[in-house]
């Protein structure tokens, strides 16, 4: 068990990069690749699970070619490797299963083994240019992925895509090197010990850049822009992918960088006095003082009232659930700029909930629109099979976008209000409740719309609907299950928070 | 928050509910008073399955809130009630133009609650119901529960959806989806001098501007709104005494607001219209209902032995501001006025000749008629023909059957107002002595209306309308929204702009 | 001191160069500039003693890239 | 207006730029370098401190960048799908035909050379790939002018030796985990590092240099042909 243990961060990044081989000599043979590459991501996201069995040891550590970190790189699976890599393996695994036939041809399979190499990757390493390196391959595999339909409408998604992302790349590339320039270290667990408690400029400076790029993955206002017209233009699959578990992935590493670098999270607000503007200014000035965290409270605040709005206004379905999750990485952001534990926790608790939400109703699109290039709102219709269960299915999920009791999403946004609040950012907790009624507001009209006319047409079954349908099942009932589980998903999230926050200190 | 709190949040309020006399008497009015409305509705009408689940709901969350234990369940039944009311709302013809007002509002509310909650959290590091009120964010709890209340400048959720919803879904909202505001300020917020004037002022403009209705739905929405002022003013107090007025007041509020809602559905369906000025003498053809429409009046309007004297009395005599008291004494006479225009005009006079008086000037929903008349086809002076089913007698016997036991209870909740409700001052009963102060308002209001109202109207259809700020609202928000939708209208350049931008803007920030 | 005498020109003339790839009217004249800048900082790294980084920079920065912007150029200004 | 906004970003970029970067440590405060330079040659055996990070201490950042071709070659052979040579149109002279077949021989060794003395003198297989990959391009480019496609390897051949390099990749990965229990180590599974300065030297060094070699000359190669070719 431990040898196996002692490899197995190895063996989550290495083997599904043999799979890309492997499908070329199938594919070469003659023989139909997609079932064996099914089977295969299914094992790669059994292995992900494997990290909870009883005896699996606390944290896991490999060396890469037996080097140590300030040397080698190391790839470290400790306990948000562990909440996160089921998560990616999981949802990817549901983008792979829901791909339409018709669409997944070609390096389609081998991209996603690469883009699902890539998301292991960010998750495990401990390096923080080996991340860089990770996140180039979850990128240009996404960018692929992206305008994978060769449409005029996928190109141009793609497009965009590669260019917003190639600028993050490049800023936190350059953060990277003024990182290393400073330090000495790429290892994220050295910078604490390598950096002065009270970094200097430069240090401060690169850690921006490297946080600034982080966050245009992840879409975080007013580096989001490009999120809707990349996820429009994808296939729905992989717009339930990207929207999903890549993000997650980038998300980790986010939460790694500011964890360990000093002038990270952990900041600590206090509670101003005085009049509501007094207040309202003391506030703003504490948050610039905070430095990065501060920041990032104000941005997230920011993510939460653009990301929302704009999506108020949306006309397809798409573009609206791409804002919706600018806005619910704000509320994720928050969480994480506070920098209490039990913030923490909510933030991974939200984070692994929306993952789950918005990859089910990126895979509503298929299920009720009636082509793929359409998904306006007031075109949807419930689908085609088993109407009435898609419908309670998709008005479940988007009660748990919302945040409304019987939901997964409601138990981890209220752990946030109430979190934020608690140290001292009520704002930002005003501004996450307030959300929920924004959001509300543009996913009752799409329930009202999709629930309330169903298919007249002859239903189509296809295998692939079928396909389709049991994906979006899963996360709808990962939504139900999630909720009543709040009590042992809470408890997991705020082990893995006390964990990552005593870690990296 | 651990999860150990967050269970025990949830299992505290299901293992052992919290069961104070006030909560048990709003619960309990809640529940009775909503039974005897399904009876209503069913008597008249045929509606959906989930019609009934989404109201059952609606109602069901409502007669729990008061015995929870913990902010966490009270936030949970309060989106509940909400959420039963959208669903109500739902099966209304007109559903999309309604939620589009009500949605917004309710939401904003509750995530202004959620907050609140949190801030509180936040200091007390308790999700416990708290005795004193909210440690911090009480001043956003408040904004939340007086949305929810339907206070003055945001009662327009509650005006325009009671008056354009059908009549009888209007019985079944009244219940409970303004009185929940009112009791969470009971329970959430401690207060003091300035809610209880706030209270009075709110009753006061209530009043005036349901004077100046014309549509009888119009007319009582905004009554709703002053007898809430009243509430608040009660709840709002430090004084025990007076915050069991209050809670007495919305207990009677219930049962009286209801009937007279009953009485309004039980017009608009014999008349085709609600216009209050047209009626033309009902009470020839309807002697029954005009009897419950004036206990109605009288119990809103605090005559002696109906229960809205007892709660009214409790308020202004153990308000700590005399102000509010003053307040609350030209309300009772406004409410007097206002109420004796509506029985002049449904019950004992004739009506005025069509085009006499300016029609329809200052009715806050211009298409009100469009929606008073459900069933477009409706046969001039027959009964209800709501849903496409033929009227009976006997459906409307059950209606006055029930309006009249809700008439009683008005009588009884008056008489036996102490041993209903325990925390009231033991000298709260109707007593002969009563007859003699509690008389006096209602006689000015009586007189007052016989004297001066018909040069009163033209001055009060003169006020501007309460929804004044609304427009510059919207258009404001509508442009917000498009400049937004500029800003991400697909140029890439943009894009790397706001992202240097932003760059920029936190590194000067961070480093300089 | 030499060093840092000839870095410093060296990246002086870079400067240069790279505005003018950047306010160049012609496409392929800021193409060919580019290749020019890769050149320089070719230059920069064996100054600095980096001779790997160099030969990398000297092929792909000056060789591949080039390339690739040629061919794009000529792909879309077919049209 | 728009190129004003332009300028204005980037120079008050570049001037927070370099006002954070004053801060930065000067050369002097950092002796790092040297330190690493000699201990890499008593850890993995190559002279050229650059490929033992490369190749050695950090091989597995080198395996995701070579994973980042393969996957840019993949992107680039299926959406731009081959058509006939539009680009040049025109027929090559004779003096560019053979002088391109006189000078393939050199390219090609020269590729090699930088590829397999990586571990010795300044190059290594990324540069040693890349100059290979020209020499392929060369050959396409200008034997498939006036339509007809000729290439030194077929795209089929390019894709098998491209696949086949990323399980090697992985196969040396893996050796080094059976033979001492951590991923692509190298003198730790104990194969001799070899005289410092020659060949052989360096255990797996050579041979990763020659494996992400092929990887990403035949990578660039797919993607510069399958762009010439659309």
């Amino acid at each position: 068990m431990t040898v196996f243990a002692g490899h197995l961060p190895v063996f989550l990044i290495a083997l599904p990069l043999l799979a890309v081989p492997l499908l070329y000599l199938i594919d070469r043979l003659g023989a139909n690749s997609r079932n064996v590459a099914l089977l295969f991501y299914a094992l790669m996201a059994l292995a992900a699970g494997v990290p909870w069995l009883p005896g699996f040891p606390a944290e896991v550590v490999a060396e890469i070619g037996g080097w140590p970190a300030d040397i080698g790189i190391e790839l470290r699976l400790d306990a948000l490797a562990r909440l996160f890599l089921p998560v990616v393996g999981v949802i990817g695994l549901l983008g792979t299963v829901a791909a339409d036939p018709g669409e997944a041809t070609g390096p389609f399979y081998p991209l996603s083994f690469l883009l699902l190499a890539g998301s292991n990757g960010l998750i495990l390493t401990n390096d923080l240019f080996n991340a860089y390196v990770f996140l180039e391959i979850t990128s240009i595999s996404s960018y692929a992925l992206v305008g994978f339909r060769r449409d005029t409408r996928g190109f141009e998604s793609g497009f965009k895509y590669i260019v917003v992302g190639s600028l993050a790349s490049v800023l936190l590339l350059w953060g990277i090197a003024g990182l290393y320039a400073v330090s000495g270290t790429l290892a994220f667990s050295r910078f604490a010990a390598a950096l002065p408690a009270v970094p200097g400029r430069a240090a401060v400076a690169a850690a921006v850049l490297v946080v600034v790029g982080l966050l245009t993955k992840l879409g975080i206002a007013p580096f989001h822009a490009w999120k809707a017209d990349a996820l429009a233009g994808a296939p729905r699959s992989v717009a339930a992918t990207l929207a999903g578990a890549t993000v997650s992935a980038y998300f980790v590493v986010l939460v790694r960088v500011l964890t360990t670098v000093p002038g990270g999270i952990g900041f600590g607000l206090r509670p101003a006095t005085g009049g509501f503007f007094m207040r309202l200014s003391a506030y703003v000035s504490e948050f610039v003082a905070a430095g990065i965290p501060g920041m990032l409270i104000l941005l997230s605040g920011a993510s939460i009232i653009v990301g929302h709005l704009t999506a108020l206004r949306q006309t397809r379905l798409s573009r609206l659930l791409a804002y919706s999750s600018v806005a619910h990485f704000g509320y994720i952001i928050a969480g994480v700029a506070v920098g209490t534990v039990p913030a923490l926790a909510g933030a991974f608790l939200h984070a692994v909930h929306h993952a789950f939400m918005k990859a089910g109703l990126f895979l509503f699109i298929p299920l009720a629109a009636d082509s793929a290039e359409r998904d306006r709102i007031t075109s949807l219709t419930c689908g085609r099979t088993a109407p009435a269960l898609v419908g309670s299915a998709m008005i479940f999920l988007t009660m748990g976008m919302v945040g409304i009791p019987p939901a997964a999403g409601f138990a981890s946004k209220w752990i946030l209000v109430l979190e934020t609040a608690r140290a001292g950012a009520p704002f930002a907790a005003i501004l996450i409740a307030l959300g929920g009624a924004i959001a509300l507001v543009y996913y009752l009209r799409l329930s009202l719309a999709a629930v309330g006319r169903t298919r007249s047409s002859s239903p189509r079954r296809s295998p692939a609907d079928v396909r389709v349908f049991a994906a979006f099942l899963v996360c709808a009932g990962y939504v139900f299950v999630a909720f009543w589980a709040t009590d042992l998903l809470a408890g997991i999230a705020i082990s893995v928070a006390e964990t990552t926050l005593g870690g990296g200190g | 928050m651990s999860s150990a709190q967050f269970s025990n949040a949830v299992a505290a309020t299901v293992r052992s509910p919290l069961l104070d006399s006030g909560g048990l008497l709003v619960a309990a009015t809640i529940a009775a008073f909503s039974l005897l409305a399904f009876a209503f509705v069913a008597a008249g009408v045929r509606r959906r399955f989930w019609w009934w689940v989404a109201a059952s709901v609606h109602v069901a969350a409502g007669v729990l809130l008061p015995f929870t234990r913990d902010l966490l369940s009270f936030f949970v039944l309060w989106e509940m009630v909400t959420l039963g009311a959208v669903g109500v709302l739902a099966f209304e013809p007109d559903a999309r133009r309604l939620l589009r007002l009500y949605l917004p509002l309710q939401l904003l509310a509750a995530a202004l609650l959620m907050s609140a909650f949190g801030a509180h959290y936040g200091v007390s590091g308790s999700l416990l119901l708290p005795v004193q009120g909210l440690e911090a964010g009480a001043g956003v709890a408040l904004a939340a529960l007086s949305i929810k209340a339907a206070v003055i400048p945001v009662h327009l959720w509650m005006t325009r959806t009671y008056t354009a919803v059908r009549p009888e879904t209007a019985v079944v909202l009244s219940a409970v989806a303004t009185k929940i505001g009112v009791f969470g300020m009971y329970r959430l917020i401690s207060g003091g001098p300035t809610l209880e004037i706030a209270g009075g002022a709110v009753a006061v403009v209530g009043v005036i501007y349901a004077l100046r209705q014309k549509q009888l739905r119009h007319f009582l929405a905004f009554h709703i709104v002053s007898q809430v002022g009243y509430m608040i003013a009660g709840v709002g107090s430090t004084v025990a005494f007076a915050g069991a007025g209050g809670l007495f007041h919305l207990a009677n509020n219930v049962v009286y607001k209801g009937l007279l809602f009953m009485v309004v559905v039980m017009l608009i369906s014999r008349f085709g219209h609600s216009n209050i000025y047209r009626m033309n003498g009902a009470g020839r053809s309807m002697p029954v209902l005009a009897v419950v429409a004036v206990v109605a009046s009288a119990s809103i309007s605090g005559l002696p032995p109906f229960n809205g004297y007892v709660s009214k009395t409790v308020i202004e005599q153990f308000l700590s501001s005399p102000v509010a008291v003053a307040l609350l004494r030209i309300a009772g006479v406004g409410t007097a006025i206002s109420f004796t225009k509506f029985l002049w005009y449904c019950f004992f006079k004739r009506a005025e000749p069509r085009g006499a008086g300016r029609e329809d000037t200052c009715d806050e929903i211009v298409g009100d008629n469009a929606h008073s008349v459900p069933a477009r086809s409706r046969p001039a002076g027959g009964g209800v023909a709501v849903d496409g089913r033929p009227a009976a007698h006997a459906s409307a016997r059950r209606r006055i059957a029930i309006a009249v036991i809700l008439s009683l209870a008005c009588v009884v909740m008056g008489l036996a107002a102490v041993a209903i409700f325990p925390a009231l001052p033991a000298d709260a009963a109707v007593t002969l002595e009563s007859f003699r102060f509690g008389l006096v308002p209602p006689a000015i209001g009586v007189l007052l209306f016989a004297l001066a109202y018909s040069r009163l109207r033209p001055a009060l259809e003169r006020l501007p309308s309460a929804t004044l700020y609304t427009r510059p609202l919207s258009t404001g928000a509508t442009r917000l929204l498009r400049a937004l939708q500029e800003q991400h209208s697909g140029d890439v350049r943009r894009y790397l702009g706001w992202i240097l931008m932003g760059l920029i803007v936190i590194w000067a920030v961070v480093i300089l | 001191m030499m060093l840092n005498v000839s870095v410093a020109l060296l990246c002086a003339f870079l400067l240069l160069v790279a505005v003018y790839v950047v306010v160049a009217r012609s496409v392929l004249a800021a193409i060919i500039s580019m290749g020019v800048f890769s050149m320089l900082v070719t230059a920069v790294f064996v100054v600095l003693r980096a001779p790997d980084v160099a030969v990398t920079e000297a092929v792909i920065g000056a060789g591949l890239i080039t390339a690739f912007f040629v061919i794009a150029l000529d792909k879309t200004s077919e049209q | 207006m728009k190129r004003t906004t332009a300028a204005l970003i980037v120079t008050v970029l570049v001037v927070l730029a370099g006002f954070a970067a004053s801060e930065l440590p000067s050369e002097a405060e950092r002796a790092e370098p040297v330190n690493h330079a000699i201990r890499s040659l008593a850890d993995t055996g190559a002279v050229n401190a650059v490929s033992a990070v490369l190749f050695d201490y950090r091989a597995f950042d080198t395996l995701g960048e070579a994973t980042v071709i393969i996957t840019t070659a993949m992107i680039v052979a299926f959406l731009a799908p081959q058509a006939r040579a539009s680009m040049l149109s025109v027929r090559m002279s004779g003096i560019v035909l053979y002088g391109v077949v006189l000078l393939l021989p050199f390219i090609a060794v020269f590729g090699l050379a930088i590829m397999l003395y990586g571990h010795i003198s300044p190059g290594g297989g990324f540069t040693g790939g890349v100059v290979l990959s020209t020499s392929a391009v060369l050959y396409a480019v200008v034997y498939s002018a006036g339509g007809q496609q000729s290439y030194v390897l077929a795209p089929a051949t390019n894709k098998m030796i491209e696949n086949v390099a990323m399980t090697a990749f992985l196969a040396v990965g893996f050796f080094g985990m059976a033979a001492s229990g951590a991923f692509l180590a190298n003198a730790a599974t104990g194969i001799g590092l070899g005289t410092p300065g020659s060949l052989l030297s360096a255990g797996t060094i050579p041979l990763l240099n020659v494996i992400s070699g092929l990887k990403v000359g035949v990578g660039l190669a797919i993607i510069i042909i399958s762009l010439f070719l659309e």
